[in-house]
């Protein structure tokens, strides 16, 4: 088995096969949908863990702290590092719009079809 | 949608004045505190949501209509941009001018506070609108969006 | 000291478990429930991993998801899956899934160790932020300052999927009266 | 640094007329409006663009974050890009004017400009950006746009098409961004330039060889490689036809194409493993993609097997310059490879966007798309019927047309680095391209016109200027991008820019 400190990373793969393993194989518009939020879960959950360090102290600087230079020092030595959090955050709000545009094209799939079943659905050729 | 029951109509009355209060404090300091434009965002449009279902979308649609909704979303980008074009002419695209360190105050950090207030009325205005359309889209029939032309 | 570690296990193995009951439950409204769960647990890995704002952001995040997708699942009649299952999607998607954790064990032992990132860039982001831009919160820093021009077309992707919502939820989207065909 | 400074107006035009335009939603005359600002931003674009050109490469750090002070993000404009935001913005310029009148046959043509100017800003991002998740976030944007655009019509042909497209994106964008995050935790950098390098100095670590596996499988989804190409063949049909122009044309060489070639040739270290992967990917698009189009008589989906089978041309040069590189072989024989690539991403963008725009105008005037229901077009269609044309002579490999010379280079290209098999592929699959055009030529253009065509008009002025554009380009490139001063300006400095691998690094952060 692979080493303690390695192994979080490899969950976060096995939420990503998870998720598509739901968006290649379901036939559920729905289903295909939640694969798509679980492959997003995925892949946020591997950036916060890249981005973890030691006693994980928020990266935000308090008053009471700029004033105290020694556990300044500490807290920058300790903090977690500040930039994947910057990166989930964007990746949370692309992940969010793509939802919005995916479920506003699945309700209209449904408006035409009546159900959210692929394999009734499905016309176009491969 | 017509609303539903009368205790929640009471709850929600009471509830969704702090939420919004909570989203304005969670945008204004965001560069002191977690949170930040998008994050106050979505909890403004979380209070919008929350009157839409509790008394219908007539209510929230007379507080903000749709063609509202999209002018304050066009208008937050727009301001965002501006914020980054003022730097753009001033030296560098996105250069944060008026910055002062350290000084823990709401004006303290530049352009930070101004992006975060633009960005949160832009998704504010961008889910609400973005939800009315799809929480409607059934009971109207087809269509939910109104066209031009 | 606080050791996070065996509690973030248990939240991912959590996180697991409920993504595949999500995914292979038949009743649509229990996937969308589980599916918020999931999400729950996720921003309880932020708020446990030092990222407040990732925490607070997920649950709001979360909930507006989870209200559009129950009024999307329950205001249908189509709510459960008759479930057919189809063997060689079901056998093609284990052996790549397969091959891709057999790859990633392989391919993670010259990981960065969990716990201890390099830090190369962001260490000065930490050290400076509060001196540069006056905002003590470091990642809103990094988010509008350092890579503002990243957040412009963060609120750029949200802009674009809404009207993108807009343009796919009209009521027609052709004019058909516009004379297609001069001679049908 | 004067000329750098306009970089950022290359994002900043298109997101604020994007921005701008759904205010007009509803108002009077709002349709009049979009197009003159859109027709406005997309020339102000190919000014810029053209500004550019010449002038040596620019670099510029938003926010003034340089690696002087804290590194941020950097904007930077070599050969390459300026090859590619050229391609971007002369078709988008031409696609405009040929929109105007097209999508008058659409309801909400405001909102339509609006997306479309959010697509250009997203692939100019792509190509100007020196930043990994900076690209990621370019590249959401122009595919957000692009699924949207897909779906323009409503009906649930394109609403199928564009769920797919939204699906196979998705993954592609997690595949992406997961390969970032592997990088990240490897080397702690996210400017391609710092990346560079750092992997110059320590070589790639296996989890790094990862994120490259993932970034071939994201892009080559983006791409429309051939394993990868699923949503190609419903996507680009569907949509409207200037929006098939600008995806077949535009979109997946911006996000798909440029983005491989600038990972493997100037962030990663050069190797031969990924060089044959590309070589295997392209001549098997090149080879499946024009087979799918001979039985076609869709034409619009023959179109988009085409575009397929064309972008292969493109990988496989470039995994053949890239072979030739990493063995250490001669510059000459991997400058001639990566030239005949780029110089056959330029001619495909410029005929394969006629095309579409050629077929959106007999759809127009008649109504279908189907080939057999066509035939002596030309007699009606005098315009159309000559653009037409010229864009199947291109892309069939016709002298004196673009598209000859262009494989003619790659072919030559492929023999001498080696691989005659692959020299040998690349002429059947040209033979085939050209059966296949004989075949459009013939059912549409040639032959009898059909009784209930009779009345067929031409389509309207502005359309055939934007097709206009493009015919001349397509005939004007053949010549003038081979031996010209313009091929010095353009050609060159694009083909340097992927030629030289390591200098990368150096240009982007010596300042």
């Amino acid at each position: 088995m692979m080493p303690r400190e390695f192994l979080p990373y490899f969950l976060a793969m096995v939420l990503l096969v998870i998720g598509l393993y739901a968006v290649m194989g379901k036939k559920n518009l729905v289903k295909i949908i939640i694969g798509v939020i679980v492959m997003e879960y995925a892949i946020n959950l591997f950036l916060v863990l890249v981005g973890y360090r030691g006693t994980g102290d928020a990266p935000i600087v308090t008053k009471e702290l700029n004033q105290n230079p020694e556990a300044l020092k500490a807290f920058l030595a300790n903090a977690v590092d500040p930039l994947p959090q910057a990166l989930i955050l964007t990746s949370i709000v692309i992940g969010l719009a793509t939802l919005v545009l995916m479920i506003a094209i699945a309700i209209r799939i449904y408006e035409k079809y009546g159900t959210f079943d692929v394999s009734k659905i499905r016309k176009l050729r491969g | 949608m017509r609303g539903m029951s009368l205790i929640v109509k009471t709850v929600t009355r009471l509830v969704a004045e702090f939420i919004t209060i909570f989203a304005v404090y969670i945008v204004l300091f965001g560069h002191l505190t977690p949170g930040g434009g998008f994050t106050g965002g979505v909890i403004l449009a979380c209070s919008f949501v929350l009157l839409t279902l509790a008394f219908g979308k007539d209510f929230s649609l007379h507080i903000l209509s749709k063609r509202a909704a999209g002018i304050w979303d066009s208008v937050g980008a727009l301001a965002f941009l501006i914020v980054a074009l003022i730097g753009y002419k001033a030296g560098a695209f996105f250069l944060n001018l008026w910055a002062k360190p350290a000084t823990f105050t709401l004006k303290s950090a530049g352009i930070i506070p101004i992006a975060n207030i633009a960005i949160g009325v832009k998704v504010a205005a961008a889910l609400f609108g973005g939800f009315i359309a799809l929480a409607v889209f059934r009971r109207h029939g087809p269509g939910g969006y109104e066209e031009d032309e | 000291m606080f050791d996070a570690l065996p509690h973030i296990y248990t939240l991912i193995f959590l996180m697991i478990v409920g993504s595949v009951i999500a995914i292979e439950t038949r009743d649509l409204l229990s996937t969308v429930i589980s599916i918020g769960a999931v999400g729950f647990l996720l921003s309880l890995v932020y708020l446990m991993l030092g990222a407040p704002d990732l925490a607070i952001t997920q649950v709001v995040v979360e909930i507006i998801v989870l209200v559009t997708l129950i009024r999307l699942t329950v205001t249908r009649d189509d709510t459960t899956v008759d479930e057919h299952r189809d063997v060689f999607a079901l056998g093609s998607g284990l052996v790549f899934g397969g091959l891709l954790l057999a790859a990633s064990i392989y391919c993670f032992q010259d990981a960065v160790a969990f716990g201890s990132p390099l830090m190369t860039v962001s260490q000065g982001y930490l050290d400076k932020s509060l001196q540069l831009t006056g905002a003590a919160n470091v990642v809103m820093a990094i988010l509008l300052d350092f890579r503002a021009y990243d957040t412009l077309g963060e609120a750029t992707v949200i802009f674009t999927a809404i009207l993108g919502a807009y343009v796919v939820l009209r009521k027609i989207g052709r004019k058909h009266d516009a004379g297609d065909v001069p001679h049908s | 640094m004067s000329q750098a400074a306009s970089l950022p107006l290359l994002v900043a035009i298109p997101l604020g007329t994007a921005f701008i335009l759904p205010v007009f939603h509803r108002m009077k005359r709002s349709a009049a409006v979009a197009d003159f600002i859109s027709a406005t931003a997309a020339g102000a674009l190919l000014i810029i663009t053209i500004s550019l050109l010449g002038v040596d490469r620019q670099v510029y750090w938003a926010g003034n974050w340089n690696p002087a002070r804290l590194i941020g993000i950097a904007l930077y404009a070599d050969g390459l890009s300026k090859l590619l935001l050229l391609i971007i913005n002369l078709v988008s310029l031409a696609v405009v004017l040929f929109s105007i009148q097209y999508m008058a046959r659409y309801t909400s043509r405001i909102l339509y400009f609006s997306l479309f100017m959010l697509m250009i800003a997203g692939m100019n991002g792509v190509v100007i950006t020196g930043d990994m998740f900076n690209l990621f976030v370019f590249l959401e944007i122009a595919s957000i746009a692009s699924y949207a655009l897909v779906a323009f019509g409503c009906e649930s042909e394109e609403l199928e098409a564009s769920f797919k497209y939204l699906i196979l994106g998705s993954i592609a964008s997690t595949f992406v961004l997961f390969g970032i995050g592997i990088l990240y935790n490897q080397t702690g950098f996210l400017n391609m330039a710092q990346l560079s390098e750092h992997f110059q100095v320590a070589g790639m670590s296996r989890a790094a060889i990862m994120a490259a596996c993932f970034f071939i499988v994201g892009f080559g989804l983006k791409g429309a490689m051939v394993p990868f190409h699923a949503w190609l063949p419903d996507a680009h049909p569907s949509a409207p036809a200037p929006i098939s122009a600008m995806l077949s044309g535009v979109l997946i060489k911006a996000l798909g194409i440029y983005a491989l070639a600038r990972l493997f040739l100037n962030v990663f270290p050069v190797s031969n493993a990924f060089a044959v992967v590309l070589m295997l990917l392209g001549a098997v698009s090149m080879l499946i993609g024009v087979l799918m189009a001979v039985g076609q008589w869709d034409f619009k989906r023959l179109l988009a097997y085409h575009s397929i089978s064309q972008m292969g041309y493109v990988v496989l040069a470039l995994g053949i310059g890239l072979g030739v590189v990493s063995r250490g072989g001669s510059d000459i024989v991997a400058g001639l490879a990566l030239f005949g690539a780029l110089f056959h991403l330029f001619n495909h963008s410029a005929f394969k966007s006629l095309l579409f725009l050629s077929s959106g105008s007999i759809e127009y005037a008649t109504g279908t798309r189907q080939l057999k229901e066509m035939g002596g077009l030309r007699k009606r269609m005098p315009v159309t019927g000559v653009c037409c044309r010229i864009a199947s002579f291109s892309i069939a490999g016709i002298p004196p047309f673009n598209g000859f010379f262009s494989k003619l280079v790659i072919i030559i290209a492929a023999f001498q680095a080696g691989h005659p098999w692959l020299a040998a592929l690349a002429v059947l699959v040209a033979f085939l391209t050209l059966v296949s055009f004989l075949k459009v030529q013939t059912y549409a253009l040639d032959g009898e016109l059909p009784e209930r065509y009779r009345n067929v008009k031409e389509v309207p002025a502005a359309m055939g200027l934007g097709m206009a554009i493009l015919a001349v380009v397509c005939v004007a490139a053949g010549i003038l991008f081979l031996r010209s001063p313009l091929a010095g300006m353009i050609m060159e400095p694009a083909r340097d820019a992927l030629l030289k691998t390591s200098d990368y690094a150096r240009l982007v952060l010596g300042g």
